[in-house]
């Protein structure tokens, strides 16, 4: 798989990153290519051991959830998904083209900040105000707005924030997995699943990239039983493949 | 004397009020000074824009109207006045003024559903800068964010329309919010 | 640039220029900025002169130049500017005075921070006062504003210290904007 340099730590939400990516690789938004970052991006989520608020967590989480159906679909041609799975995918595409022009427009007025300025008369012009007036200026009035404004001053407040949770990056997780499956010959997924939904997602995506590879092979009885890999050329008689 | 006036009359009198504030005006303030209507403003306003010398231009947002120097002399004018306080902004900022300058006005949730993040501190520092403001929607009941006369000022245009690629980068954007009002946002 | 500058080019200049000023120039002033003869300034202000539209007319008095408001406009831009409502400094105006004199010359976002608001139009407004001015910031290069000796006259004050609570006050104020230095803007 190939590697690719990911930059830590600067991006401005999922859409962010996931454009970066796909720009930095030259692609066009379309399902191969968020397929072909959904590696990357894993990595780069699970990297990311700086506190960041919990609202944003759970928005690098969602996008991640959209990817792996799109990476499980171009493993799995067969793969069945759902109206509602196929719209999420639609979306995210929407969403990273929408996201692109904006940056594109915000590119465009970067360029132009503060180059060509208007200027405004820089004093305001003297219209003699004929008669003399106090300007309703009381002192007490004065005292009673800063005294107002005084109380209302914020005080310094704390965002509330989690730490995202180290996912496993789908090569460390592969490497992982063929070393149990080879020293172990023959494995049940239900014997390595993990408690991690997310994580689980990644185990698995790994395990097709093996079957994929030619590692290991894989047998399922029936939709939802335990899965059943064994190392490819181990001499037990298989059928069917 | 208001009453009298023709549309060359009153053009000049926005003129000399544009002038002599030295900031931009509401329309309706405009409106009311000369006991004239909106429609009356504008239209003189026009007449106003076509007969400008071209040392000085004249900057509108729609609701707001101010006269400033041409982009063209900002270099001369430095050499007088020196350079205006002109704090950058940073990416989160421009994107924001991005989506407002080139789809139009917009509420926050669409703004982070836009942008895939929360820009609450972003919108913060526009607002508190003057470059953006804070309106009801036009015959809605929700609150949306539009870029100020202020901000134009520093873009150095006189209205939107005329930043660069408006029309395609609007045209494009269009295409998608028409999409998605139809759609619940599912992920934001 | 300016050394191919044509008669109407330097016109448009001028024009600008002035402007932008909001005072009287040297004709002097501008030969030297446009790097001109002061003929050829001479010369461009007739141009000037006869395109200017109605609601602005040129003022010379043979040394010194302005654009100033055409003396039959007097009523309507007084109207604008001499509204009682708007002579009122107003509660933004008052917050913006009781900052500058509890905490000593402030520059425009320590005050936009403090009040949680953009503060331009107060601060425009107290200027054109002459209640504030506008200087540099002792050693620094930042523009700060302060108190003018006419605003201590209104208040029959003759230093901010005889104001009332001043040190509970101003260290209050001190302790809040210390916080703003320490904070980096993350996202603009």
């Amino acid at each position: 798989m190939p590697e690719f340099m990911v930059r830590v730590g600067t991006f401005d939400g999922p859409l962010d990153l996931l454009l970066s990516l796909i720009e930095e690789r030259k692609l066009y938004i379309n399902e191969i290519s968020l397929g072909s970052v959904t590696d990357s991006y894993l990595t780069h989520i699970s990297s990311q051991e700086q506190v960041v608020p919990l609202g944003e967590t759970a928005q690098f989480v969602l996008v991640a959830a959209t990817l792996l159906l799109i990476k499980s679909r171009s493993l799995l041609p067969t793969l069945e998904i759902s109206p509602e799975e196929a719209g999420a995918i639609k979306e995210l595409e929407d969403r990273l083209r929408r996201y692109q022009l904006v940056k594109q427009g915000a590119r465009l007025l970067e360029r132009q900040w503060g180059t060509k300025p208007l200027r405004l008369p820089a004093r305001a012009r003297i219209v003699r105000i004929p008669v003399f007036t106090p300007y309703g200026i009381q002192l007490q009035a004065l005292v009673d707005s800063l005294r107002a404004l005084v109380t209302l001053l914020p005080t310094e407040s704390f965002r509330e924030t989690a730490t995202v949770t180290p996912l496993v990056s789908l090569e460390e997780m592969i490497d992982r997995l063929k070393h149990r499956v080879l020293s172990s010959v023959r494995l049940r997924f239900s014997e390595i699943k993990s408690s991690e939904r997310i994580e689980v997602i990644v185990q698995f995506l790994a395990l097709l990239e093996l079957v994929k590879g030619g590692f290991v092979v894989a047998e399922q009885q029936m939709p939802f039983d335990d899965i059943l890999f064994e190392t490819e050329g181990v001499s037990t008689p298989r059928y069917g493949v | 004397m208001t009453e009298l006036m023709n549309q060359s009359e009153l053009s000049k009198h926005i003129e000399a009020l544009l002038f002599a504030t030295g900031e931009p005006v509401q329309l309706a303030r405009l409106a009311e000074i000369l006991s004239v209507r909106i429609e009356e403003v504008q239209a003189s306003l026009s007449l106003l824009s076509s007969h400008l010398n071209q040392g000085i231009i004249l900057v509108h947002n729609g609701t707001q109207v101010s006269l400033a120097t041409p982009p063209d002399t900002a270099e001369t004018v430095a050499k007088l006045l020196g350079d205006p306080e002109d704090r950058e902004v940073g990416q989160a900022g421009l994107e924001v003024l991005a989506i407002l300058l080139y789809q139009g006005p917009t509420s926050r949730s669409t703004i982070d559903y836009i942008r895939g993040v929360n820009s609450t501190s972003s919108i913060k520092t526009l607002l508190l800068r003057g470059l953006i403001e804070r309106v009801p929607e036009s015959g809605g009941r929700e609150m949306v964010y539009r870029p100020t006369i202020e901000l134009m000022y520093h873009l150095g245009t006189q209205e939107p329309e005329q930043l660069p690629d408006f029309t395609v980068l609007r045209d494009k954007l269009a295409a998608f919010s028409n999409r998605q009002e139809s759609v619940t946002p599912t992920s934001l």
